[in-house]
């Protein structure tokens, strides 16, 4: 029996000590038509071993090409050391730290965390992560409304600069609530949100709150610091959406304009967490100290134990559902706690002066990528202007779709095709370099580039 | 008393194998943009992280180390295949965005996982995309209401919620914009129906219920409760956080549920990881299938392709940036592959044996339990009320100290409804013994509370730390580091 | 600076408190002539990224064909359990346990490594590793000769179906000392070592020892009984040699005979330790409690504490290279504690029997692949009789190693060609197959040899 | 107290997930040769297999959790990379009697590491054959009596070790049939140089050397020493267990050695693992090549291929069934590779600096080091006997309260010859702060062995076992668990 270490005897002495006949006597206020039948649709089980060869089949399938693809997942190198400590047993099969003397190292990684992401954003605080950044925008968005009472909007104005998935996302949870989501449009030839299209979005009414995206999905740099004081002036609220491999280069959103932005979400995936086909990633939320009681999900606080000895604990737990159920900030409970276990290891084991190096090499390659591949005849970029590690380009004479094709054909993954998600925009696909591309993944990409395109 | 890592940290200290050679200052970045001082992140070598991390890891209970029977959580044991399996590189390396001819392995696993998943709950279709629970009750409940939106019933304002329930659900219809209304329960744990039958009515968009449920018994009437619901036009939500207890025994969708999640990372054994990821798929009847979340995975033409937003018009969108949280559903597909038919059911009746075992051995040693006259499920509720009248002891002080006694704490103070309770809950995985073990150290502490009540009220006294000050976490708020904090000079309040 | 801590402030102060200018000074009792110059054959370092990039492809190069290999070292299932722990820092990173108080994890593990190892074995003592199954025979033969006081002999019976790198190893470790390694023939047809040609061997001198291989190098079975209790007639010690996979469906070596041997040895790679390139493994040793004082290696006993609590240390150390020196038992030091481990883990989560059940497998899945290939025409068996998991093959029409080549191209490793180490056998080939080897995999086996033979 | 994974374990108790489907009876073997009854082994859980083995885990030290500065060992970290990349699949399953065709990605390894090494120790061939120092020694002596062999010189009986050797180094000699030849150290910590000279002769096959020296310090005479023991017709050995105070500094061969081993464990990071796997291959000089153990790697035609006895007829031979401890070499081919040329030397230097440090630190707080006069190598030697005198302390007591301050103790009593010793080396991976800890540590035991010497007598105090004793589980053997010991009623004494 896979997991149950109960022999013979022991169901024998457990029944008499119930006072049952067997184990299905325990199931007797269970109506009998209720009972199920044999599940016919599941396999049989099978050894680890068998399982062992089936995964590593499926595996096997997905091959391991080489992968341009960005827009929201990006491939970095992951030092060793943190999936082996972060799979140790104790981080890995502990639980939320509902009891906090014993479950110190959790709450210990978790207010690390939270230090370093609130170092990496310029904010005051930072929670203990949301599911990913997709949600993690829509939960700012709920918190900006909540918090901005002053505003006395529901309207949030969010730029098509952002991740499409991101609004899909922001969408489905916000929906419900009677908040307006307003669209701000792309310059066509900078790819980036200029303040005409922010005003215009912004129109006469009040505003609760106004995204920003850094870099945007583009891979393009906004103009933070006028956008943020443009909606500040009207009285929003500012919610950045950034990269934090990024962040090592540009300036944080703490410091956006004159006051810095409010609540800063985005995705923690590039911090020491693998692809892995879209999660589990770990999704941040940092903001201002005053509006701390208006975060979603948990916090961990520091504190001292009966002897005066410093401890953490879960803190500012009234906001959360357990407690305030039907008024809580959010609903989240279960959040990506391992997953902030990866990314504190990353942070610490990269060092400062560690990840502004990937920082700089996913820059440099990107540029060297992009310089590269509109070499090729019939290969431009879409947009001009400064980019952090992606870039979108158009290509002469053949469409993307069939490209990308070609390239997957040589183990490639080049690109994302735009149209599907902006179908103003033409056809166009959206290029990622990272510290992974150096100069002889790039070559093999231009020279296979340059076959599908002839 | 443990340092923080950026007690270890030494301006100009660095990690070299990580640094990469230096590269070209990025002076196409516009000035303005442009960071000018570097995150104050710890500046350790790798020696100093492995330590640190390591150590920190073992300040932690978990279900590697200690049992931990808190209850709503089905702490059991998280196979090491699953981990292994789901870190192959294949999986680890595949973006998210990959064309699914770029690779078929992955979602094959979750074609399959879908169609399990559908089979043990017997709904019409699963979507694999809510990231936990918590996500996948507001997809449930969004769904619900998209459901009535379609057919223009537009005035349901409220769902029912039993006064027992999980935070996350009534917090999660709020989140959908109906109010929670609470149903009370019975003297013996089930949902009071006549309260039912005066609540329902043309404002109920539908009910959610944990079944069995979080008093730790199955709810007896629940086709009745069907019935009535759905007369008045109302859909049910099944929480499936209680699963393990009914696994293979008895399926939601023969129960009567329109709507159901499942929270992998209890039922299907996937790690809790200190407080997620977890992940809480959806399954519905045929009536909702066309609101699933996407993405999901469909087969066509024997090949495996992905249903987004554009083959799924009425779908209530994406919950995520992408398709949940992949690594967890492979964990639990890698479990349910050892497991097979017969070892799903097996979860069941071992954690219902283990359960009502262990209650019965506990009210034998004179513990109350919550409701007596009932079989417990996979859980049930012990009572401390007449021990916090005698010996003014409370639910919290006999939890802390278990701690002492190296296990970890069951659920205290949920349910609200029970006075001074601790939710147990023993799962499967863990063997007579140690619940004799178990038994014998709540009769020890309640001696302890008899003879010595400070004992408890003090507790933990074997761990690094003593009991920690929560009030004052959250009066004096210190959520970060910062730089004085590790300035030995000053302030220990910084 | 990768893994060194120090800033520059750092070695500053501490050049200063040692009185020196800069850290060359530290080396100033070495003559200036003794100091190397640059190390030009060593290369550059670099990032662990590079060093990933590097040793994943030298790792792809190795490909994962299907092995019917043996030999000495077989590919099995190994519970992901096993080295997910094994690899834990705590006993990865820890050394040989000297201070016994702050090494339990360590000694614990060993004594129960040592007290599985004499169950399997039928023994009443184990030691606590040494380093492969070929060393480990040739420092059984030191122990025999040593301990067998009143042979007075030198001489020891070694057949010649015990694994020729056995024999190899041995021939190193012991050719210094004086002693006779006498072999004993195998019959041509059945394979074994008959008691005919042991007494041909043995002849009329003393003998100290006589080595028993169970199953032998050509997977067949011996008589083990008749051979041990020829062996004690004539006063030697016996010495056996086994697979612990075998073990679990043979007659353990404690009960051969009427006395049982004297001293068992082998590889312990088969529980849990994978094949990596042919190490590292673990010899195990086990023996009677009288010879426990001959024993080299390491032991670990269990004592009490000042408290009178339960504990481990190593023990009889004053037959150590550290304390005996140039009487030692052996020279051996660091030993395979981390082998130890995994292997300890590996009996206990197969448990008897699931070990017995891979046994059992490994055992039928032979007998199946040797009918499966003796089908194919001009394929037949060396020798009769019945075997464990290996058996030898003679290829008609074509070399054998022709044959392995034209597998090898079809990514199957099918055996190894016996003629470089039997020149007096003729042609031949050793196959081996374990619970790995289901009807797939014998498939797809059969038919390709039956292309290579055709 | 822990208990043994044998006390787990119930009859009939199974891991399912490990559980083949039944097999037929194998009834083609006699009887006769067949097993009557399966091992005791424990019959555990999965889970109950993972939290013993997590937990005895935990009762270890080691380098990722404490500092341990045990001389002549090299604890230093061990990079995570290094484990993870020599862990590849490819690496794992491949056999050792693959042919080489069948991949070349680990011979390139090898090829390379035999090269690097031969270059830092300025040897002309290397085997990566040995699987621990010792076995090195002893493959290092016999190469150099198969050299006087090969000459006829058949009438060398003795090797020459310094008393302050390691003990491997007098029992590999005896291994290889010769006897050792004790050379006392001079009150500066070099060999004896008029000792030697008295001690060579024609029965001198060679002299086996430690440099850096065992007691901590260089050998000064070295040159001359090679002259004396080269001009009487005798060999060089370097035991390369000390590598790491010169690594990339000073070469062996440069020093005028013939043979050497390395101990990669120590100066190539590759892990201790509670007492190995190690891997100490040997390099030698022109005169030796033939003689070298095999297997070794070669390259030919730009292909890797194995050399094996039948390439190298005069090869003392195999020193394992295969090709040494492989997956200990690939994790010392990572390290040299994420170290490179100048990581090497940086090696040498910062080992050299934190043990000079560390030694001027302990001489300021009135410890008395046993070679004042000298640099310390990457290690050096503090004395205790004045403590000893003065309080009645001994080494193994300091040693055992050291354990109490979370660090776990230096080399006790190793070398000989200085009374109440503890060889002490810091590593260059430990940072300055914790060697001033060390350094406050010491100091503190020092004052308790003033005020309170029972407590240094009766430590250790804060671990989970106080001390335990040696001499009765000598006297009183217990090898190995027995069913009685697990049964409740009986013998606490099996
Ligand atoms: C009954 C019940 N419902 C819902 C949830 C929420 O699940 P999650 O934490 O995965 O969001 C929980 C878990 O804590 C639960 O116990
Ligand atoms: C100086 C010295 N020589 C030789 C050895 C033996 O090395 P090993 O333990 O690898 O056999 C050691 C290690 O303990 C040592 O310190």
């Amino acid at each position: 029996m896979p997991f149950i270490p109960h022999t013979e005897t022991d169901v024998r002495s457990m029944l008499d000590a119930i006072g049952v006949e067997d184990i299905d006597g325990l199931f007797d206020e269970i109506a009998g038509g209720l009972r199920a039948g044999e599940l016919e649709g599941v396999p049989e089980g099978m050894p680890e071993m068998a399982v062992n060869r089936l995964m590593e089949r499926r595996a096997a399938q997905e091959g391991r090409p080489l992968c341009f693809l960005g827009a929201g997942a990006y491939p970095h190198h992951i030092p060793q050391a943190i999936w082996q400590l972060t799979t140790r047993g104790e981080f890995y099969s502990a639980y939320t730290p509902y009891q906090a003397e014993a479950s110190q190292g959790t709450l210990q990684v978790t207010y690390e965390f939270q230090s370093m992401m609130a170092e990496l954003t310029g904010m005051e605080v930072s929670n203990a992560s949301l599911y990913d950044g997709g949600s993690a925008l829509a939960e700012a968005i709920l918190m900006a409304v909540r918090g901005n009472r002053k505003a006395k909007s529901k309207r949030v104005i969010v730029p098509r600069a952002v991740h499409p998935h991101y609004r899909d996302a922001t969408r489905t949870i916000v929906r419900n609530q009677g908040i307006e989501l307003v669209e701000a449009d792309f310059d066509r030839s900078t790819g980036t949100t200029p303040l005409e299209q922010l005003d215009a979005a912004l129109g006469d009414e009040a505003v609760a709150a106004v995204v920003i995206p850094q870099p945007n999905f583009f891979g393009r740099l906004e103009d933070v610091d006028a956008l943020t004081d443009r909606a500040h002036e009207c009285g929003a609220q500012v919610i950045a959406v950034a990269n934090p491999t990024a962040l090592a280069l540009l300036s944080p959103p703490g410091q956006w304009g004159a006051k810095g932005v409010d609540i800063v979400v985005g995705e923690g995936q590039p911090l020491g967490i693998p692809l892995s086909a879209g999660g589990p990633y770990v999704g941040f939320l940092c903001t201002r100290k005053n509006l701390a009681r208006q975060m979603p999900g948990r916090v961990v606080g520091r504190t001292v134990d009966a002897e005066g000895n410093t401890g953490y604990v879960m803190t500012l737990r009234a906001r959360e559902q357990d407690i305030r159920r039907s008024k809580a900030t959010s609903n989240i409970c279960t959040n990506q706690g391992l997953m902030v276990t990866a990314a504190t290891l990353y942070m610490s084991i990269m060092g400062p002066e560690g990840f502004e190096r990937v920082a700089r090499h996913c820059h440099a390659n990107a540029r060297a990528l992009r310089d590269e591949l509109c070499a090729i005849d019939g290969v431009s970029a879409a947009f001009d202007g400064p980019f952090f590690h992606e870039f979108v380009l158009r290509i002469d004479g053949r469409p993307v779709t069939d490209v990308l094709g070609d390239l997957a054909g040589e183990d490639i993954l080049g690109g994302l095709a735009l149209e599907p998600y902006y179908d103003d925009l033409g056809d166009a696909m959206l290029v990622c370099a990272t510290e992974l591309h150096g100069e002889d993944e790039r070559r093999a990409f231009a020279e296979a580039l340059a076959r599908a395109v002839a | 008393m443990t340092e923080l890592i950026f007690d270890h940290s030494h301006p100009g200290r660095s990690n070299g194998a990580q640094m990469l050679p230096p590269a070209p200052e990025p002076d196409d970045l516009p000035e303005a943009l442009r960071r000018s001082e570097r995150p104050r992140w710890p500046e350790v070598s790798e020696l100093q992280a492995v330590r640190h991390y390591t150590r920190l890891s073992q300040l932690n209970f978990s279900i590697d180390t200690h049992v931990y029977p808190l209850g709503s959580c089905t702490m059991k044991h998280n196979p090491r295949a699953c981990n292994a399996l789901a870190m192959l590189p294949g999986f680890l390396e595949r973006h998210p965005l990959a064309p699914p001819e770029a690779g078929q392995g992955y979602l094959a696993c979750m074609y399959d996982l879908q169609n399990i998943l559908a089979e043990v709950t017997g709904m019409r279709g699963v979507s694999l995309a809510p990231a936990a629970g918590a996500q996948g009750e507001f997809a449930g409940v969004s769904m619900i209401r998209a459901y009535h939106d379609a057919r223009g019933d537009t005035e349901r304002s409220e769902i029912l919620v039993p006064d027992a329930a999980h935070g996350t659900n009534p917090a999660s219809a709020s989140m959908c914009g109906y109010k929670a209304r609470e149903l009370p329960t019975d003297e013996e744990g089930d949902v009071d129906l006549d309260a039912l039958r005066d609540a329902v009515g043309p404002q109920t968009a539908g009910i959610m219920l944990t079944n069995p449920s979080t008093v730790g018994v199955f709810e007896r009437n629940i086709e009745e409760m069907a019935t009535i619901v759905h007369e008045a036009g109302g859909l049910l939500y099944y929480d499936g956080a209680n699963l393990n207890a009914i696994l293979g025994k008895v399926r939601p969708g023969d129960m009567g549920f329109d709507v159901i999640h499942l929270n992998l990372h209890k039922t299907f054994s996937t790690p809790h990881g200190g407080g997620g990821p977890g992940a809480g798929p959806v399954g519905v009847r045929e009536n909702l299938l066309p609101y699933l979340p996407t993405p999901m995975v469909a087969e066509e033409d024997g090949r495996y392709v992905w249903r987004t937003e554009a083959d799924c018009p009425d779908t209530i969108g994406r919950m995520t940036a992408f398709a949940g949280n992949a690594g967890v559903l492979l964990r639990a597909y890698v479990y349910i592959r050892m497991l097979g038919r017969r070892g799903m059911e097996r979860v069941a009746e071992y954690a219902t044996l283990n359960a009502n075992y262990l209650m019965t051995r506990l009210r034998e040693a004179g513990f109350e339990v919550a409701f007596p006259k009932r079989r417990a499920s996979h859980e049930f509720i012990v009572t401390l009320k007449r021990e916090h009248d005698q010996y003014g002891i409370s639910a919290m002080d006999f939890a802390k100290r278990m701690l002492d006694y190296g296990f970890h704490a069951p659920t205290m103070y949920f349910p609200l409804l029970v006075p001074e309770c601790l939710l147990i809950e023993p799962t499967e995985t863990e063997a007579k013994e140690d619940l004799d073990r178990l038994v014998e150290v709540f009769t020890t502490i309640r001696e302890e509370a008899e003879n010595n009540p400070e004992l408890l009220r003090t507790a933990p006294h074997t761990l690094p730390l003593r009991r920690l000050d929560e009030v004052r976490a959250a009066r004096d708020l210190h959520l970060r580091w910062s730089p004085e904090d590790s300035e030995p000079a000053t302030g220990t309040e910084g």
